[in-house]
Formats: structure tokens, C-alpha cells, sequence
């Protein structure tokens, strides 16, 4: 298998996606030619050719709602938001029309359209190329939302994506594009959208995370196992429909649970994680849950690495529920 | 009767100079289109349409104004909720749809009864729309006139101002690369202009030279905004320069000319020329909506010139003129019109609610397990 | 006291702030000439002339963001979104801007913009005139975000908002527009932003509302009352920053309680409830919280009155955190 | 030296007919204005500048260019992080703030430090900015070159490409109710008039009538897209008929006819005539940002017109020409600019982050309750 880092893993699955079926096209700021700014989309223009693979004039509303149509009628969008913190100017596209295509037509109509666009933190870019605005589409009826954590679920999620009949928001944490190599199946590996991963078993408590904030939990669950305290790491990789039965099966082994999240905590996604934990298993609960996440004001530049959680802040929160 | 041509001849020709990009950039306050003098008086120049068409086209009009006439009054009577009228725009309507074809794909705003009714969508399931029942396309989830189809390539429209301008982008786009020879054509209002989805969809459409259609049916009025509120340019067809296309100007109450530049900007995009902005110059005779008291900001006299020049009247005059039209055939015709609509009212006004069941379905494609749950958590409750 | 309609005791707020601060203008779609499509702003036009209450072209983009620039240079805009499903266009004006200019600048600058926007079902306008985009809101730091239940509350509130140097979110439950009226203070009636009311005392459980969603709860407390069940109903009024001492106390005494929304569910406010509860009190809880809301579907039209938290729902809800 | 004046004296009249709307609306390909040649050729009419301004003109550029040269270096170094050069626009900047007043608002986007250097921002906040540090006026939350502040009427900029330009339209519009004779100015690039919020302050702005211009700097490039790809139009001026504004093309790399058309342009609104859109055309000389390569997408041929064509080269001819410049004043302008950047790197690079505790200031007017909790919790957590 070849070794590929997380941008190189998603670029193989747009390029392999794309050979399969013609009718997917990309498109998005700066894309084309010089393959996007983080460079995922590198090649594909020169592959594909300059219909199939486009760069748009600045405008998100232009990008979503043409994806739209395009979708309504038998092309299968997928296409680039530069940063998620930009996705704002096509919220009304996404909420009002993409998520309601189908609804609103008596299932006349969909609009399967992928939107990936980089999230998070960790590469200093201050309130407007840091944002984590999951909870937004989570909250969305008719959305489908997809955070992968690691090189291989992100090539076999996009490629679920790119084939699901529905719209899916298709986060990318770009802190780890580059930082993060690994073994990645070539060819047909297909990851289902709507299915959990236990990255790591344990016992003692359960840490609920996805995308950049997997790596950080593992990182502190090898830490807590130096003192004996065996955590286990689920990577939820679809927020939403989020697989319950994988979160509620870990809730009722170990009884403590830690949800991890960069974005701001009110009305976060933390906040779903807790409220349907508390209402299907609260008598397996041996302490609150417990949220670590980012803060309730904009993302900041210079204190950025006190905002974003890291392993010390989740032991933390590992430790308010194992002394409950 | 005095008989006028403002359109030039050399203007009836498929890829005429008055769709070129340079004559209309150039010429923000270039005339509008007109064939159909005001008032009923005639064109010498005979439109090239066989005189049975002329007759059907006229016949459509009455349709669509028959249907507006019975839903505001189905409005009144509180057997549908709500209702967009759309008298004054029977031309505008049925003149630009008469220039499409069955391949090209329509997105609209919610007065376009007329052009989906011309494009055969069944007035039964039109009217079960208006209900919202369980005989309704859309399944009873949209409010009245959020209708569509893909069986007549209409898409289904929404109630956000402008948002499906470039959904029609797309659709252009989505035809090229499915290498189909069709034209999308997209319906808005002079309020329309103002939105970001107008000027994303004319910036998308216009750089990628796409085959798509924009008519902007200017009907002075975004519910109590006048134009001049709306916009400082003369003409909203001046918008077009800044976005590199071109742009016309048609009067909108004249069935013939809005049929003839439409034929032309719908023929112009279809051969690979890219997009053309099209204003039909209207008045919104009745009020926004159902909802809406037009007497609270519309002076009467404004309306009165507007009466003279109502679509029908002046058609009729001309197809009179030319002898194509009688007294007999106009009673038929609303006789036939009202007949059709009052039938299809009584056979779908039986009809009831979609089941609860439906009302967790086409989310997404499959039912997920929240759903489910939230249904029968519903089904307890209830 | 004159008694009032919802939509009059706004009337008068804003009335009577524009005669009191000569910086506060007011601009929306139709606002002016005709007082709006619900005639929230009747007559402002006539007494404050077309320079402070403007009729705007149609693009929400502009009208939050002119909002902004004339809070940051000394005006008081108080604008009106004809409906809160017409919001998102100027999302990203509300999130990105709206909410940052105070942090982003240092505290240099600031924005108090108040938007008011009708929101929520009761008045059959299916998807796209009965949405409740509250969670949005909440979710975003820097916003304040207010509903009121009743008139004079409508007054009050709107009146603090319009005072406030912050940001302020403020959603009229349309279907109350007409359909209440009661007494309302004339003049200085301040209600002060981020304080809850306990509008009916309880001891058996709690009902967490606001809007539209406090007579309902209201008419659910009477209608267990006749059974002998006694429910204390919270109407929140401001849901961020919220008022959480009184949600505690309240959970203290009755260690049960129901969450109602009529905005979806997923990651919508009573998420949010539900975690701040769990993690400050769950040892006073008897019965998980139970959330009433609407469903994670867009807004229907024809079944409407199913998808609306009605009396009987949250009596439903009562009775799982009774039983329990 | 050849000398030539494309301007027309007519034209740097107050309200003379170059800013009438129906000319420029009639006229969507006129002519660029300028005043210098290209090359370093010379005006001939003199502008009406005094000699001693002329000469702190040229000095201003440098200080932006030596700015820009320094800070590029610095992120090299790694002492700051990231930033945004403005290399080619000296001429865009320092023509443009000349022309404004004290009392009027600038609306920035991120590439704008000559204008905010100009109007007096203190070369050590600046730096402090692009540091993140605690004496930084935006208290280290934001991205380099996102700074401003009331206290030379300068706005904070965001990132997001356009949103300030109808804040710059608010900000007028304000001055307007509150009876300030100020004016607002806005700076976008070519790629911002493709968004929304372009679309929707244009609409505003020209509908109201409101004092604020629209300086869109035309560098040639969003990132890597060039003109031809965001706009159809052949000028961006050709967009300012869609709105009815009037629109100019100006010779943004000709700092005098920038400042002339820039003054024109501010007095109009002033004077109460409504907004004016002002293209400025020039090209960005260097990267994108310190973190794009623009060798992928620009060829190097490209750029070598645009040398000849540098800002400050043209305009030192031109001194040079009329006996105002010399070698030795290259040289001491050089020095100071780069002795006084040094200074203040010196002055602020030892000064500290921001204090924790600021990371939940300034959210709201007071640290509501939750924030205080969240920054315990980093207390205890950290
Ligand atoms: C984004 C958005 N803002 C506001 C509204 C409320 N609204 C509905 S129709 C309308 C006016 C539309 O005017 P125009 O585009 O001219 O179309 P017309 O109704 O005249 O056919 C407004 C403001 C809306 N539906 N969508
Ligand atoms: C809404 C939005 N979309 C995308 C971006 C990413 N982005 C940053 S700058 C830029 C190009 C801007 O081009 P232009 O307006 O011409 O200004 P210039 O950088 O050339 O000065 C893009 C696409 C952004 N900042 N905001
Ligand atoms: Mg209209
Ligand atoms: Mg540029």
C-alpha cells in the first residue's frame, strides 16, 4: 500500500472517483490550474481537463448554487470551499436549498453535491482560517456531515461521499493535510458513511472526537495508559446521522465519557453528544459528561494554542470524570 | 387602425445583431422591443407564426389567466391558504415559454403558473399543489405555487428571492457537460436583481459563456418597493453590461415581442453564444400575494395606463384585426377554461393530507434511524 | 396600562427608543412606506421620515452590512429580516462580522446592530416562512440572542436590546404577532437582557421555553394542573448569554425536566440545555431531560400542526420525565 | 522626454463632466486616466500639488515599498508569521489617502498598509500587529495585516474578501444622518467585485445616493485567477453602469493621476452627488501572500511590461524631470525609511503575547459568565 499524507490521500480519491464516473466535476477558488491552495485538487485540471475541473470567479453563492443545479440535473458536484470560515456567503444555498431539494420537491428532485472545504486550527490563521462551523450543518435537516481523522478514512469517506445520493459536507482538518502520513488501500476502499471507528479500546472512559481532534485523543490515551487508565477513542468520522449505536455501546462499557471539539462549545456539537448520551443511557453514566472544546469567542491568533484542546486539557477532562 | 413595427426585421434573424454583445453593451438605453403596438393596435409585420398558433397562444393566455382569477377567488373562499397572482404577466409568461423546448429546463419563481402550465403540467396536480393534499408533486410540504417537475424539466421553486438564478447557472452548465443541446432559462423579478444569487449567477453564467436564459420579468414592484427604490440604473437591462452579456429590453405586455426576443435569446444561447439578460417590462396588476393590501402603497392611477395595455386585450385586438379572432371564440374560450379548471378543482378537492409518514421522508434519500425515531415518538404523542 | 398586541408592543419599543435616541434608524424590505409586512413599523416612516426608517433594496447582505458600518461610525440601526428563513444571506455578515468586530478589533470598534426577525411556524408558510434558527445564533460567539413570549416582555426586551452595546439577535414569534394582547407598560419599561422569568411556579417539573413555545407550555402546566401535577415553567427570554442561575434553581426544586423547542433538534438549543443542566446538576435529576421539539425534517406546510410542539406533546413529554 | 496628458483640464474640475454618470454610463470602455507616461515619461500640465508635497509623495512610496520589502523579509526569517505584500500598489495607496481628509473613514481589505501608514497608524503598532503581540492595537487576535483603528478613522479589516464595502456604504450613510461632512472610501480588488457584499453595497450605495467611494484596486489576480476568469465585462468601470453610478478607469500605477481622480472622485461625494466607482488598474508584483508561489500560474513575461511600468520609478522620473529629485534624496529617502522600520522592529520585537485573560475579553462589552468559567478552566486546564 502506498504511503500518502492526508491531502495526497483525498487528491487519489477525487482522481480515482473522477475516472469512474464522468459525471463528476470539481470546481471552487483556485482549484484548476495551480490545484488549490493546500494543493488537494494538484493534477486534476491537467488530468481532467478545463470543464471537468474548474476555477470559479470569487463568489461561494456562485459555487454552491450553480453545484446545485448541476446536481438537479444529472452532474455530481464536488466541489471546494477554500476555508470553511468562507462557507458563510453560501449558507443560505446550503440551509435553504441544497439541504431542501429533495424535501421541498416530494423527493422530485436532489442535489447531490459534495462540499469539502479544510476546518480548524493549528495553522495560524487567526479568526478566518481557523473556524470550526460543524455545528452549523449538523443542525441542518437534509445534510449529511463528514469529518475524517486520517489519510485512509479520507480517501474511503470521499468516495462514499462522492457516491451518496444526498449532499455532504465534507470537512478536511487541515493541520493535519501535511503532517499526517500513512498507508492508504489503492483503489475500491470505500468507507461508510454513518459508521464509527473505536480507534482505540479501552475501558476506563470513552473519548468522543473526530478529525483533528482524534489524534489529539490518542495522543492522551497513551499518556493516561502510561498510568494504567485505559481509555477508549472513538472516531465518529459522520456527525451526522451519527452512528448512535457505537457511541451508546462504549457509554455502557465504560460509564464516563469526554467529548472532545475545537469549535466553540454553546450549542456545539458536544452539546447533541451529551443530550442524546443523557437521554438513552444516563443510568450507565458514573459521572457527567464532560465537554473539552474551544471557546465561546472567535478563534485568536497569538492564544490560538490555548483555544484548540490538546492532550493536557483532554487528560483534564479525563480526569473530572474518572474522580466524579 | 394604425399598425407600428419598433423591432427591425434584420432583428428576426437567429443570430442577429441585437443579441451581439457589442450593440447592447454600448447602448444602456437602447429601446425595448415592442411588436404589438399599445393598446390594441396592430403590427404590419407579421410574426413567423401559423396563424392556428397565434390562436392557441392567445387561447393560453386566457388559461392562465382563468386559473389566476379562480385561485385568488379559491383564496377568498379559504379553500387554499395563499396565492401568488400573476395577472399582467400572461405574455410575459406565455411568450417566453412558447420559445422553449421540451428539452430546455425552466427554473422559476413562484408567479410562473403560466409557464408550467403551458409546459403540461397537469392542472389537476397544480391545483393539489394550491392544497398541498396528498396528490400534490411536492407531497403537501411547500406553501402554494412552490411547484415543479422534472417530467417538464420545471424545477421545484422555493420561496428565497433569486436563489434559483444560479441554480439555472448550474443547470446551463450541467447540459454542457452532458454534451445535451439544451437551454436553461431562469424567471425572476426586478427585486431579483438586487440579491447576491443574481449577480453570482450572471458573474458564472457570463465568464463561462453558458447556455442560460435570464428573464427578469420587471413588474415595478419587489411587494411595496417601486423600481426606483430597487435600482438607480435607467434599466435593469443596463446590468448586463457590467457583466459582459447581453441585454435586452422587451415589452413585456406584448406577446409577440417577448415571444420573438425570446425565441432569438433562447436560439442565440443554444448555438454556443452564451447568456443574454432579458427585461420583460410588466406591471404586477394585482397584489404581491394573497397575503398583501397593494391599495396601501400602489396609487390607482398608476395601475389605469397599465389597463390599457393589458396583455390580452391588446392580442386579442390584433388577432381580431387579422381576423383570426371572433366574439365566439373568446366566449369558448374562457367557457373551456374555467369548464377545465372547475372540473379538475372538483375531482382533486377531495383529496386529503399526505400521511404522517411522509413527513420524515425525502430528507435523504433513505429514512435515517433518528427519524424513525422522531416518528414514532410522533405517532405516541399524537 | 393600554393593553396591547404583540406587534403593537414592539411598535411602541421602537417608537419610543427613536424619540429617546436620535442615532437609532431603522431599515428593512418593505419597513417603511407600508410599516412592514406584518405592520411591526407602522407609522414610524410617517413620524421619523424616510431618512431614520428606509425602506431597503432587496438583499439581506446589504442591509446588516450598512447595519454595521453605521454601528461602528456612531448609528443605532435596529433592522428588520421580513422573515428569519430570509436571513441567511447576511450569515456571513452575522457571523463573521456582526459578531467579531468587537474582538477582532481589540474592543476598537463595536457593532450594537439589533436584528429583529420574525421567526417560527403557526401561520402555514411551510419551509420558508415558520423556520427557528435560534441554535445558530447561540452557536455563534459575540451574539446576544433574544426571544420574547409576550407583549410587555416584547417591549421591554427590545428596548434593553436597542440599548445594548453588544450584538443582538431578536426573533418575534410571529404567530403571536395578533393573536396576544395584554397590558403593557407605557414609557421606561426596561426588561433586562439575560435574565429568565418564572412564568408559572412548580414543584413537580420544569418546562424550558421561550417564544412562541411559553403558552403552549403554559396551557400544558394549567392542563396538568388539573390533574394535580404542578410544572413551573421557565421562559428564558434571553437564550444566550443565558440565565442559568434560574435554570438551576429550578432544576434543584424539581429535578425533572422537559426542553422545549420548535426548531429541530439536532444540535439545536435544547442540546445545549440539556448539557449545561447535566454538567452543573445531574445529581438533582431524577429523569433524563426530555427534549419536545421539532423534527430534523425542513418545515412542512400541510402537516405543519404535527411538526409544532403543541400542549399534548409537551403533556407527552411531562409524563416520560414523571414516570421515569 | 516626450510629455503627454491623457486628462482633460476640464476634468480636474470639481464637479466637471468626468464624474457625470451619463457619460461613464454611456461610455462602459472610455479611456484610462492618466498623467504621467509610462516609463517615466512627463506630464506636462503640472499638477496642482505644491513641489514640497510632490516630493512627500514619492517619499511616502518608499516608506510603503521599504515596508513591504521588510516585513516580506522578517516573515522569511520566521520573526513574523505571515503577510500580505502590497509591492506595485504604492502608487494606488499613496494617491488615493492623499486625497482623503482627517474626518473621512476608510473601509480597508488586508492589503492596504500604505494607506493606514499615511494616515498616521504608528509604524510600531503596525509592526506589533504583525507581530500578535500585547501592545498590538487588535490585541494579537488576528492574522497579520488585519489591523486598523479609530484613531486615524481606519476600519479593523477581516478576511473575508468584500464585506467591507457595504460597512463602507453604512459608514456614509451614517455621516449622512448624523450630519458629518465626512466621506467613506473602500478598498477591494478585482476578485472582491465578484462577491455579494460588492453587489449589495453598489445597490445600496447608488439607490441612497450616499457619499462613499469604491476604490477597487484591479491588481489582475484573485490568487491565481486572472481577470479574464472573474469578469466577462472588459473593464470592472463597465460594472458601475449597472448601478447607475459613474464609474473611472485610472492609471493605478500614475500616482498623480490617481490623487487627481481619487480628490475628484471624494469631493463629488462630498459635495453630495452620490458614490463613484474608481478602478484602479495596476498589477500585484509580488505573491499573493508570503505563503502563495505565483511562479505556478504567472509567467515571468508578464510581469516585465509591469516593471517598466513600477510606481515609484515612474514618478521618480517625473520629480527628477522637473528638477525636484535627486540621487542624493533616493538615497536618504531609503535610509530613513529603512532606519526608522529597523528602529521600530527593535522597539517592539521583545514585547510579549497578549495575557491569557484577553482571550475572552472583548466577545461582549462585559466577560459574561460563561467566558469568566471557560477562562478558569484554561486556567486550571493549562
Ligand atoms: C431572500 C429573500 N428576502 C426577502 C424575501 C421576502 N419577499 C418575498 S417576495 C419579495 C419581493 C420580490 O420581488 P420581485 O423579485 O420583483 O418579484 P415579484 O414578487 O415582483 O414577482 C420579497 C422581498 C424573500 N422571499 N427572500
Ligand atoms: C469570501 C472569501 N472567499 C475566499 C477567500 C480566500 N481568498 C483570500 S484573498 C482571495 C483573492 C482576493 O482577490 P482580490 O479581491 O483581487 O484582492 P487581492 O488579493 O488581489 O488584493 C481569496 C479567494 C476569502 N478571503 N474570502
Ligand atoms: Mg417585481
Ligand atoms: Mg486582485
Amino acid at each position: 500500500m502506498p504511503v500518502l499524507t492526508f491531502h495526497q490521500a483525498i487528491n487519489a480519491a477525487l482522481r480515482e472517483e473522477m475516472r469512474r464516473d464522468e459525471r463528476i466535476m470539481v470546481m471552487g477558488e483556485d482549484v484548476g490550474h495551480v490545484g488549490g491552495v493546500f494543493r488537494v485538487t494538484e493534477g486534476l485540471q491537467q488530468e481532467f481537463g478545463e470543464e471537468r475541473v474548474v476555477d470559479t470567479p470569487l463568489n461561494e453563492i456562485g459555487i454552491v448554487g450553480a453545484a446545485i443545479g448541476m446536481a438537479m440535473t444529472g452532474i455530481r458536484p464536488c466541489i471546494e470551499i477554500q476555508f470553511s470560515d468562507f462557507i458563510y456567503p453560501a449558507f443560505d444555498q446550503i440551509v435553504n436549498e441544497l439541504a431542501k431539494v429533495r424535501y421541498r420537491s416530494g423527493g422530485q428532485f436532489s442535489a447531490p453535491v459534495v462540499v469539502r472545504t479544510p476546518y480548524g486550527g493549528g495553522v495560524r490563521g487567526g479568526h478566518y482560517h481557523s473556524q470550526s462551523p460543524e455545528a452549523y450543518f449538523v443542525h441542518t435537516a437534509g445534510l449529511t456531515t463528514v469529518i475524517p481523522s486520517n489519510p485512509a478514512d479520507a480517501k474511503g469517506l470521499l468516495k462514499s461521499a462522492m457516491r451518496s445520493e444526498d449532499p455532504v459536507i465534507f470537512m478536511e482538518p487541515k493541520r493535519l493535510y501535511r503532517s499526517m502520513r500513512e498507508e492508504v488501500p489503492e483503489g475500491e476502499h470505500l468507507v461508510p458513511l454513518g459508521k464509527a471507528r473505536i480507534a482505540r479500546e479501552g475501558s476506563d472512559a470513552t473519548l468522543l472526537c473526530y478529525g483533528a481532534m482524534v489524534p489529539i485523543c490518542l495522543e492522551a490515551a497513551s499518556r493516561a495508559a502510561e498510568s494504567g487508565t485505559e481509555l477508549e477513542v472513538i472516531d465518529l468520522r459522520t456527525l451526522w446521522p451519527v452512528d448512535i449505536e457505537s457511541i451508546l455501546a462504549s457509554v455502557r462499557k465504560t460509564g464516563r465519557v469526554v467529548v472532545v471539539h475545537e469549535a466553540p462549545r454553546a450549542c456545539g456539537y458536544g452539546a447533541e453528544l451529551v443530550a442524546q448520551i443523557a437521554e438513552r443511557v444516563i443510568e450507565y453514566l458514573q459521572a457527567p459528561v464532560v465537554r473539552v472544546t474551544g471557546l465561546d469567542t472567535p478563534f485568536p491568533y497569538t492564544l490560538e494554542s490555548h483555544y484548540v484542546p490538546d492532550a493536557q486539557r483532554v487528560l483534564t477532562g479525563v480526569q473530572r470524570v474518572l474522580k466524579y | 387602425m394604425e399598425t407600428k413595427v419598433v423591432l427591425n426585421p434584420e432583428d428576426l434573424r437567429p443570430t442577429s445583431r441585437f443579441l451581439r454583445p457589442a450593440h447592447y453593451a454600448s447602448n444602456g438605453s437602447n429601446g425595448m422591443v415592442q411588436m404589438l403596438g399599445n393598446e390594441g393596435s396592430q403590427a404590419t409585420r407579421q410574426p413567423e407564426i401559423a396563424a392556428e398558433d397565434l390562436r392557441a397562444m392567445y387561447d393560453w393566455m386566457v388559461r392562465v389567466r382563468a386559473f389566476d382569477t379562480r385561485m385568488v377567488n379559491l383564496q377568498r373562499q379559504g379553500r387554499i391558504a395563499f396565492f401568488v397572482p400573476s395577472t399582467g404577466e400572461e405574455a410575459a409568461q406565455i411568450g417566453t415559454a412558447w420559445a422553449l423546448r421540451p428539452e430546455d429546463w425552466v427554473f422559476p419563481a413562484y408567479r410562473e403558473q403560466g409557464v408550467a402550465l403551458f409546459r403540461g403540467y397537469p392542472l389537476d396536480a397544480l391545483i393539489c399543489q394550491m392544497m398541498g393534499n396528498a396528490q400534490d408533486y411536492m407531497k403537501g410540504r411547500q406553501m402554494p405555487d412552490h411547484f415543479g417537475t422534472p417530467r417538464i424539466r420545471f424545477m421545484a421553486a422555493s420561496s428565497p428571492v433569486g436563489t434559483q438564478i444560479p441554480h439555472a447557472v448550474g443547470g446551463a452548465w450541467s447540459a454542457r457537460l452532458r454534451r445535451e443541446a439544451s437551454v436553461s432559462v431562469v424567471y425572476f423579478g426586478d427585486g431579483a436583481t438586487s440579491t447576491g444569487d443574481f449577480h453570482a449567477g450572471m458573474t458564472f453564467a457570463a465568464v463561462q459563456q453558458l447556455p442560460v436564459v435570464f428573464f427578469c420579468k420587471n413588474n415595478g414592484w419587489a411587494i411595496s418597493l417601486p423600481y426606483a427604490k430597487q435600482c438607480r440604473a435607467e434599466h435593469l437591462s443596463d446590468k448586463a453590461i457590467g457583466y459582459g452579456m447581453p441585454g435586452v429590453r422587451v415589452d413585456g405586455n406584448d406577446v409577440l415581442a417577448v415571444q420573438a426576443v425570446a425565441s432569438e435569446a433562447i436560439e442565440w444561447a443554444r448555438s454556443g453564444n452564451g447568456p443574454v439578460f432579458v427585461e420583460l417590462i410588466t406591471q404586477r396588476m394585482g397584489p404581491h400575494s394573497t397575503a398583501d393590501d397593494p391599495t396601501r402603497y400602489r396609487p390607482n392611477e398608476l395601475l389605469e395606463p397599465w389597463k390599457q395595455k393589458d396583455p390580452l386585450h391588446r392580442f386579442r385586438s390584433y388577432l381580431e384585426g387579422r381576423g383570426l379572432w371572433t366574439e365566439a371564440d373568446e366566449t369558448r374560450a374562457w367557457a373551456e377554461a374555467d369548464a377545465r379548471i372547475n372540473a379538475a378543482i372538483e375531482r382533486v378537492e377531495p383529496v386529503g393530507p399526505p400521511p404522517l409518514e411522509s413527513i420524515v421522508e425525502d430528507v435523504y434519500a433513505e429514512v435515517p434511524w433518528h427519524l424513525r425515531e422522531q416518528l414514532d415518538e410522533l405517532k405516541r404523542e399524537g
